[in-house]
């Protein structure tokens, strides 16, 4: 049960509180009718999968119901850091 | 402790042992004095059928020892006598079950960690019929053709008679496990809480205490736990130093005292941390009632914490390893340390006449105050070249003899209880010594169980013959567990944690842990693994056969997968594999250790989710009203709902005819309040729903409603409902009973990732709102008289906010029966009185209630889906017939819809099919195909998604999703079944009034 | 190889077991092969050994990280059916099952498959009709599948609870006879000898660290801890770690990796004669020949490498368990551990050609390819043989996800194990 | 050492919007909105809940009408009222967070979930909301027909709890 920093609530929550969303920073293109079909299955489907750090989205759905993003090494299963959606990948 | 009470204890001891025909001598091994139990409080216990005096504060193992017996199990592949090993968590040997009422049978129980209770009772395992006169020890005989992994290389028989699973592995299975399970359910109840702390301390020996007082001085929050009945670990048996000025004993007492004054700090025995789990979380497993003769009504067998720490501080000691040598398994060989603890800390002799051997300080110990005690110590035989320092001094000094640099070459056995040992010298003279326990040591490994889960990394380390945990952020390792090999040591590190000053240590007999000498018998039966009889040879000749990691000579000998897992054995294991291989131990590693530490309870786990607390019940407000009703319900995900309202005698296939066939006549009421409500407003209400539904829904009206479908990003259908519009910027959506959470999840993770521009919000109402469906040709009449505003004229597909029978409800005029039709939501209160004006009204018209059943006819004659049962995930809204969005921009999914496979004509879509014979109903599920009787592996070209008998029609319909299906109207199939195809035509789905003439009414 | 027997088996006891022979070589990376099998678990080494037993390609190296057998083979609770809903999947599982039948013979080790069935309960109206599609479809393949009524449910598996009190009912049950488990160790170390007997370097400890392509994009060799191994055919079947691997070539997946965890009971007496699952309350148990009851839990709900998961994975499991197996409760948990299973959109493999020439995939089979080992390594040496997909792997190409042709099971509520 | 209690019906009412909407509808309710994460408000017998960010539960005696859809009309925002959606539960008592703790992983320590605090979170299987009025006292807002399951747990939690 892994312990998550809200960026919205302020506070480490545990595990059972949230929702993993998967990767985050996916990007819906803006007009997906303009996308060629492999196109369309790499925003679908294809993900890096990384051994290491690993961007992904996590909802508070059980706390304000916030989406949000956080910094995780996959490896380790620590959390590097927690940001709001819409903030870039911090470095 | 001896005075008046002891006398008395002694006087039942006697009476006892005289009601027992002197078949025992109570006690013999008892020492007169010492020991920390209750020598005035007498407990009967049970072992094997026979009777035997133990005392308040025993162990079933230190209680059996004090009674003289040593043979307590068998081991599991050779059925070998086994006698106690240790003393605490690692006994690979004495394993019992132990009895109580009913369903309270538990096997495979350690003795040495039972705690004594008035009335226990214990029997031995995998024996047959007894322990002394076990059959199972045949296999002893096969012994050379059983080596390990022997069943990889045999057991087949010839290709094509199944010898294995027919002959076999039955036989094999016979010799499965060690003892039974129980028949019954069990009866106790288990309980689990979450906490939280600043520092959690596993392991409440010197090193743990010393880091308690500490942070507990600071004000942290602190939990203190230990497996053991009383905390202390090995000060318990410290009877030498003083620490602080005090003996050692005192100062535990001292220090437990003050822990137990202090408010932020919880001192929890009888707990076992059993795992580290990431981020600090750690799982513990507290003992509550099993060392009670009479448990509580209310106190749960076993609680689980599961402690989240900002902190982790392990303390958790180390353990001994036992001798290799030929036949070191017998019973009456026991590890020096433990043989101590009996002693000193129950006040048994495990022996009276006993030789130790050993590589390690440690044991001199055990000498000494076995010496002390009366016992005859012939003589100490040390490993290693040389015995020098204060400890052999003090042995010498004491007269025993000490031989160095020797060998144990053999046990002896008589009545299965070892008597003698032979022992080698370092000049190769060898000489049988007659005793009844040989006490061992071959050093300590630390116990890095805890470390290891939090993946903290292992270092090799020479002196102790073993690995050491590295630190990792937030876990500490302190005391013996880290390598600490005095006692001063231990202290020291728990204070300098938290910066504080160690309490000084004086008189102390230093004590060293000896290198991890293991002696690699050559031949005969050296075991390792004691529990599944792994010997030397048989590591030996896995990494002969190429099973050269560690990992794989675990699996292949099963060295280390017993219920110890390897606690005793394993170093040797992997000392061995190393020799075998010609690499260093530090180069072979460990394999990996896992979560539990020691075995938890399946109950401790589950806790208190049984019956109606394993998943919540969710029940409408109208339950009690179908109750009444008499109705039978279904579990739709955690919904109860009716399914029917069967009268008297009624089968439900009865009960359904009628109530479609009265609905369709007049009217039925039916509860809908499980379907998933969502209120959407804002100024972007609408763009927001037309972005997610497949459906145009900018231009809705207010005051009308419309079915809309919901596609995941792939196109697929996940959920439908009724969109209805309230006011500009104001929305009710309904959901499928099943999609209410994930529709919401879905909505929001667009709202707030995708187009966080929009200025919509989303609240569920699902809970506050009950809906009655009233449905049927009379439905509006039922209803006009109770609304306050006139509805004679509301069109299908409208909604309106009025009140209703008094209640402020939302009426939509919608219809899943194809008959014209209300939806009346109200506030959940409102609903039973609402329910109950309706009811009235129905009766007196004919109407009927009616459940899913019979809604999942009506719509199914009407040829609307049910998500779920038309759709699989794998379904279009193009092969449902639905509308595509073709003219919409975008809409979440579509871009997918334009896939070359979404484009395919044989795609499935959605037909309605008519059996030949109108009687006939089909299964849900059956498949479609061309011919009557297709030859296996002919491909189906779909399936039946819904099969009922139509009251309406008077014939069985079915919907199916069938490959190009909308081409084949009208061509005949056949649904294969076990009794060859029936014959079916495909028609629409749409089976009544197409028109909807009903639904217009 | 020599062959194992009762005969050799008295005639190595005489001699003490010493005579035995490594199983298999432990191999040292010659500089180039015909073609390199990244992954050593029982369907890379089960690949090599059908290109060396059936497609005539001898000069094959097996390059693992770590132990041989060790990843997700080490760790599934090895319960073997072919009862899928979609035709493509009934093909590849039923391929398999029927290797399974004579696969101990075949590789001269006993694998101890033991069809003792496993049965798929239904707790609700829904999970019938998902169960019995799923057994009128296998019965138009030839697949057998059976429904049980709750009381021939409880016959076959007496410890089951079918009090029609329970939370979740068990309403009935679809039971396949032929499929029930297998010895996981014993398969990848069975596959490792007989292919090692046929010429197969197996090279362990060798993390392959890149994979080298040239100019025209092709394939040239594997980098490993060990050096540079050339070869014009390389095939990745990594599990877990595929994504890392493919993305050495410069492909990204559609794969996410999570913790599936597993756990088995101290063990006991038999008491469970069969394999039984639930996916509705996600219980999955059977019980070793050596007596531990193995039982399969949860994924975490992350992504990760770690091999570990939560507690509260275990503990959900348990309770599902208890609830349907009230006499097990007293029963302890001795270990529980974690695998990296790979995901993939559909929850079926991807078995095939990728982008890159020369490089073959075989990876997805998440948290249910055990029981396809021996079919996908056959399929998929094929595959590699001659270039395209074999016929039964056609269907799990890459491409489906770019055309649309998923092969749900997962939608069909199937949870696969 | 707990006492559960069901408590009596009440007006509830969801609100989203931006800190206008919140200033607004503060005038109208009669206390200001908390920013604050996690905090609840209250004043009489009216209070103010932070959901999350530009969300709030207002909650009032069963029946209060309070003026806020007027005083909100020209601003975006949504009000929905909620009221019969939920069941309230009472905890009294120095062991309530102890009981709580059996089925909700957060940290209940004072320290850490302070008076005045209050955030949705779980209990066992489901999802609640749960709020810390006095050091002893507790309100759980509980999905309707999650109420049964709310109450059954956490008097199974009480039976032989441990006094810490
Ligand atoms: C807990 C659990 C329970 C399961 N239960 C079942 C079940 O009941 N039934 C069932 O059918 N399936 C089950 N599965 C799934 C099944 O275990 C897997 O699908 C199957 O074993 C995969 O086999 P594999 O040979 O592809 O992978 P693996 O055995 O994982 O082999 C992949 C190998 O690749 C190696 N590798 C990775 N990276 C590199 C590199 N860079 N260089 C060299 N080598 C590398 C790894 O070390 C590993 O040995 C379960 C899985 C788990 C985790
Ligand atoms: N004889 C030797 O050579 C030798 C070896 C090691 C240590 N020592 C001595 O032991 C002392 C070390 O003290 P220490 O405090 O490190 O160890 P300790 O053995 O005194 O205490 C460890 C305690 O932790 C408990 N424990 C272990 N694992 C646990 C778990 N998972 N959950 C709950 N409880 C658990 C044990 O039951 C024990 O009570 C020193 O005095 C040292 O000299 C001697
Ligand atoms: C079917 C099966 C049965 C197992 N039985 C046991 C067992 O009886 N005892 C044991 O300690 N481990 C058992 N294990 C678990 C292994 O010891 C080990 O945990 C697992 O292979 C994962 O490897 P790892 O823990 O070394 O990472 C079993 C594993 C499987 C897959
Ligand atoms: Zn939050």
């Amino acid at each position: 049960m892994l312990i998550i920093r809200c960026p919205y609530c302020e506070a480490n929550r545990p595990e059972p509180e949230f929702r993993h969303a998967g990767a985050a920073h996916i990007v819906r293109p803006l007009d997906p009718s303009a996308t060629t079909d492999a196109e369309w299955a790499e925003f679908l489907y294809h993900r890096d999968n990384p051994r290491g750090t690993v961007a992904e989205r996590w909802r508070h759905i059980h706390g304000c119901g916030r989406f949000f993003n956080a910094l995780r090494d996959t490896v380790s299963d620590r959390i590097l850091s927690t940001y709001p959606a819409g903030q870039g990948r911090p470095e | 402790m001896i005075g008046a009470s002891r006398q008395e204890g002694m006087m039942q001891r006697l009476l006892v042992g005289r009601m027992f025909q002197g078949r025992l001598v109570p006690d013999s091994m008892r020492t007169e004095a010492g020991g920390r139990i209750d020598r005035a409080r007498d407990l009967r216990f049970r072992f094997d059928g026979v009777d035997y005096l133990g005392c308040e504060g025993d162990t079933l193992a230190s209680a059996l020892l004090a009674n003289g017996i040593h043979l307590v199990g068998r081991s599991f592949k050779y059925h070998r006598p086994r006698g106690i090993l240790s003393a605490g968590a690692e006994e690979p040997n004495a394993l019992v079950t132990l009895r109580r009422d009913g369903g309270r049978t538990t096997p495979n129980l350690r003795a040495t960690q039972i705690e004594l209770y008035e009335g226990l009772e214990a029997t031995s395992q995998n024996r047959w019929p007894s322990l002394s006169t076990d059959f199972g020890a045949l296999a002893s005989l096969a012994a050379p053709l059983l080596p390990a992994g022997f069943f990889y290389k045999t057991m087949l028989g010839p290709r094509g008679w199944k010898l294995w699973h027919r002959l076999f592995e039955p036989l094999l299975r016979r010799g499965a496990g060690l003892g039974h399970a129980p028949t019954q359910p069990d009866p106790d109840r288990y309980a689990r809480y979450h906490d939280h702390c600043d520092v959690l301390i596993v392991g409440a020996g010197p090193a743990g205490l010393a880091a308690a007082l500490a942070a507990g001085r600071e004000g942290q929050r602190v939990i203190l736990c230990d497996e053991q009945a009383e905390p202390g670990g090995t000060l318990l048996t410290e009877i030498r130093a003083l620490v602080d000025g005090i003996p050692a004993r005192e100062f535990l007492a001292r220090s437990l005292a003050e822990l137990s004054a202090m408010p932020n700090v919880r001192v929890m025995p009888r707990t076992t941390a059993f795992g580290l789990y990431p981020h600090n979380h750690a799982g513990l497993a507290e003992r509550v009632t099993d060392h009670l003769a009479a448990p509580g009504q209310d106190l749960p067998r076993e609680r689980l914490w599961q402690i989240r720490a900002a902190r982790v501080v392990l303390a958790t000691g180390a353990i001994e390893r036992p001798l290799l040598f030929p036949n070191n398994d017998r019973p009456g060989v026991m590890l020096a340390g433990a043989a101590r603890d009996y002693l000193l800390r129950y006040g048994v002799k495990v022996g009276n006449h006993v030789v130790i051997a050993t590589a390690c300080d440690s044991a001199y110990l055990t000498a000494l105050d076995l010496a002390a005690a009366g016992v005859e110590v012939k003589v100490v035989l040390d490993l290693r070249s040389s015995a020098e320092g204060p400890l052999p001094e003090a042995v010498r000094k004491a007269g025993i003899p000490i031989l160095t640099g020797g060998r144990v070459l053999g046990t002896h056995l008589r009545r299965l209880r070892l008597d003698s040992v032979l022992l080698g010298r370092a000049d190769g003279r060898t000489r049988w010594f007659d005793c009844d326990a040989l006490l061992v040591s071959n050093g300590h490994t630390p116990t890095a169980h805890l470390a290891a889960h939090a993946r903290a990394p292992m270092h090799w380390n020479d002196t102790w013959g073993a690995f050491l945990p590295g630190s990792i952020e937030g876990v500490a390792s302190i005391g013996a567990c880290a390598g600490a090999t005095t006692l001063a040591e231990a202290l020291a590190q728990g204070a300098a944690l938290f910066a504080a000053v160690p309490p000084p240590v004086e008189a102390e007999l230093p004590i060293a842990p000896a290198p991890g000498t293991l002696q690699g018998a050559e031949t005969g039966c050296v075991f390792v693994d004691l529990q599944n009889d792994v010997t030397a040879q048989d590591i030996r000749m896995a990494v002969g056969e190429g099973f050269r990691s560690v990992e794989h000579v675990k699996r292949y000998t099963a060295g280390g997968l017993g219920t110890d897992q390897g606690k005793t054995g394993n170093m040797a294991l992997f000392a061995l594999t190393a020799a075998a291989s010609g690499l260093a131990p530090a180069q072979v590693g460990t394999t990996t250790f896992r979560p539990p530490y020691t075995p938890v309870t399946f109950g401790t786990l589950a806790g208190p989710a049984r019956g109606d607390l394993f998943d919540p019940v969710r029940t409408t407000p109208l339950h009690d009203k179908a109750v009444a009703e008499a109705a039978v319900f279904e579990d739709v995900g955690p919904w109860k709902r009716a399914r029917y309202f069967p009268r008297k005698g009624e089968t439900m296939h009865e009960a359904v005819a009628r109530e479609v066939a009265a609905t369709r006549a007049t009217a039925g009421m039916f509860d809908a309040s499980t379907l998933g409500k969502i209120e959407v407003m804002g100024p972007d209400a609408a763009e927001f729903l037309n972005r997610l539904y497949v459906n145009a829904l900018t231009g809705l009206k207010p005051g009308s409603c419309r079915y809309a479908v919901m596609l995941s990003e792939a196109g697929f259908v996940m959920d439908d409902g009724i969109v209805a519009r309230l006011a500009e910027n104001h929305f009710h959506v309904t959901t499928t009973t099943g999609g209410a959470a994930r529709v919401l999840h879905h909505m929001e993770d667009y709202r707030q990732t995708e187009w966080p521009d929009l200025r919509v919000w989303l609240t569920s109402t699902t809970e506050h709102w009950a809906v009655i469906a009233l449905q049927g040709p009379k439905a509006r009449e039922i209803l006009i008289p109770l609304c306050e505003a006139d509805i004679s004229a509301l069109p299908h597909m409208a909604v309106r906010d009025l009140t209703i029978a008094g209640a402020p409800a939302r009426l939509m005029r919608v219809s899943f029966t194809g008959e014209l039709g209300f939806e009346v939501n109200v506030p959940a209160r409102h609903a039973p009185p609402l329910w109950d004006a309706l009811r009235a009204r129905l009766a007196a018209i004919g109407g009927t209630l009616y459940g899913t059943e019979a809604m999942h006819v009506m719509r199914a004659e009407k040829g609307y889906i049910i998500i779920g049962q038309e759709t699989d995930g794998t379904v279009t809204p193009g092969d449902l017939g639905l509308p595509e969005g073709r003219a919409k921009p975008d809409f979440v999914g579509k871009r997918s819809l334009t896939r070359p496979d979404m484009l395919l004509p044989d795609r499935r879509q959605l037909v309605g099919l008519l059996t030949e014979n109108p009687a006939v109903m089909l299964e849900e599920g059956a498949q479609l195909v061309t011919e009557a009787s297709p030859p296996p592996g002919t491909p189906a070209l779909g399936h039946v998604t819904s099969a009922y008998h139509s009251p309406a029609l008077g014939r069985s319909i079915a919907l199916a999703l069938l490959a190009g299906g909308r081409t084949r109207l009208g061509q005949r199939l056949f649904v294969a079944g076990p009794r060859g195809g029936i014959a079916v035509t495909v028609a629409p789905p749409v089976f009544l009034d197409p028109e909807g003439a009903r639904l217009h009414g | 190889m020599r062959r194992f027997s009762l005969a050799t088996l008295l005639r190595e006891a005489l001699r003490g077991h010493t005579g035995w022979a490594p199983q298999w070589r432990d191999a040292t990376p010659k500089p180039a092969y015909d073609a390199i099998i990244v992954g050593a678990g029982g369907h890379g080494l089960a690949t090599a050994y059908y290109l060396a037993a059936e497609c005539g390609v001898r000069n094959v190296a097996v390059v693992e990280k770590g132990w041989l057998g060790g990843g997700n083979t080490a760790r599934n609770t090895t319960i073997i059916r072919s009862n899928y809903l979609w035709e493509e999947s009934e093909a590849i599982y039923e391929h398999s099952l029927k290797l399974w039948e004579d696969l101990s013979h075949a590789l001269n080790y006993n694998t101890m498959y033991s069809p003792r069935g496993v049965m798929m309960l239904a707790h609700t109206v829904h999970d019938e009709q998902v169960l019995k599609r799923h057994i009128h479809a296998n019965r138009l393949a030839g697949i057998d599948n059976e429904w049980l009524s709750p009381r021939e449910a409880q016959e076959f598996c007496p410890i089951l609870n079918t009090d029609p009190a329970l939370r979740y009912p068990v309403l009935g049950a679809a039971l396949q006879r032929r499929g029930g488990v297998a010895r996981h160790d014993a398969v990848a170390w069975g596959y490792a000898r007989a292919a090692s007997a046929l010429g197969v370097d197996i090279i362990q400890n060798c993390a392959v660290t890149g994979i080298r392509r040239g100019a025209d994009g092709a394939v040239q060799g594997v980098e490993t801890e060990r050096g540079f191994i050339a070869a014009p055919q390389v095939g990745v079947v990594a599990a877990g770690h595929t994504s890392v691997l493919m993305a050495m070539a410069g492909v990204r997946m559609p794969l996410e990796s999570f913790p599936l965890q597993a756990l088995v009971s101290e063990p006991v007496k038999p008491v469970m004669p069969c394999v039984v699952m639930s996916n509705t309350i996600h219980a999955y148990i059977s019980q070793s020949d050596k007596g531990e009851l193995v039982i399969g839990a949860g994924t975490d709900v992350y992504t990760s490498y770690s091999q570990r998961g939560g507690l509260h994975i275990a503990s959900d499991t348990l309770e599902a368990i208890c609830e349907l197996f009230p006499t097990v409760r007293r029963l302890r948990m001795l270990r529980s551990w974690g695998g990296i299973v790979d995901v993939t959109p559909d929850r079926s493999p991807i078995i095939g050609t990728t982008p890159v020439p020369g490089l073959f995939v075989n990876c997805g089979w998440g948290t249910g390819g055990f029981k396809a080992t021996p079919g996908s390594g056959h399929v998929f040496a094929h595959t590699i043989a001659k270039g395209t997909p074999h016929p039964i792997a056609a269907p799990f190409a890459l491409d489906r996800f770019r055309t649309g042709r998923l092969i749900d099971e997962a939608a069909a509520a199937a949870v696969a194990h | 050492m707990v006492e559960i209690m069901v408590l009596p019906p009440a007006r509830r009412m969801v609100l989203w919007g931006d800190t206008a909407v919140a200033d607004r509808a503060g005038a109208a309710f009669g206390l200001a909105l908390p920013h604050q994460p996690c905090r609840a408000v209250e004043a009489g017998t009216r209070a103010a809940l932070w959901l999350g960010p530009g969300e709030w539960l207002l909650l009032g005696p069963d029946g209060d009408d309070p003026p806020l859809a007027p005083a909100l009309a020209d601003l975006p925002h949504s009000l929905v009222e909620i009221s019969d959606g939920f069941a309230a539960l009472a905890l009294h008592g120095p062991g309530a967070a102890r009981a709580l703790s059996a089925g909700c992983p957060l940290d209940l320590h004072e320290a850490a979930f302070p008076v005045g605090m209050v955030t949705r979170t779980v209990l066992g299987r489901i999802g609640i909301t749960l709020w810390r009025r006095a050091a002893a006292e507790w309100r759980l807002e509980v999905p309707r027909s999650h109420a049964a399951y709310a109450e059954d747990f956490l008097a199974e939690a009480t039976r032989g709890m441990p006094g810490f």
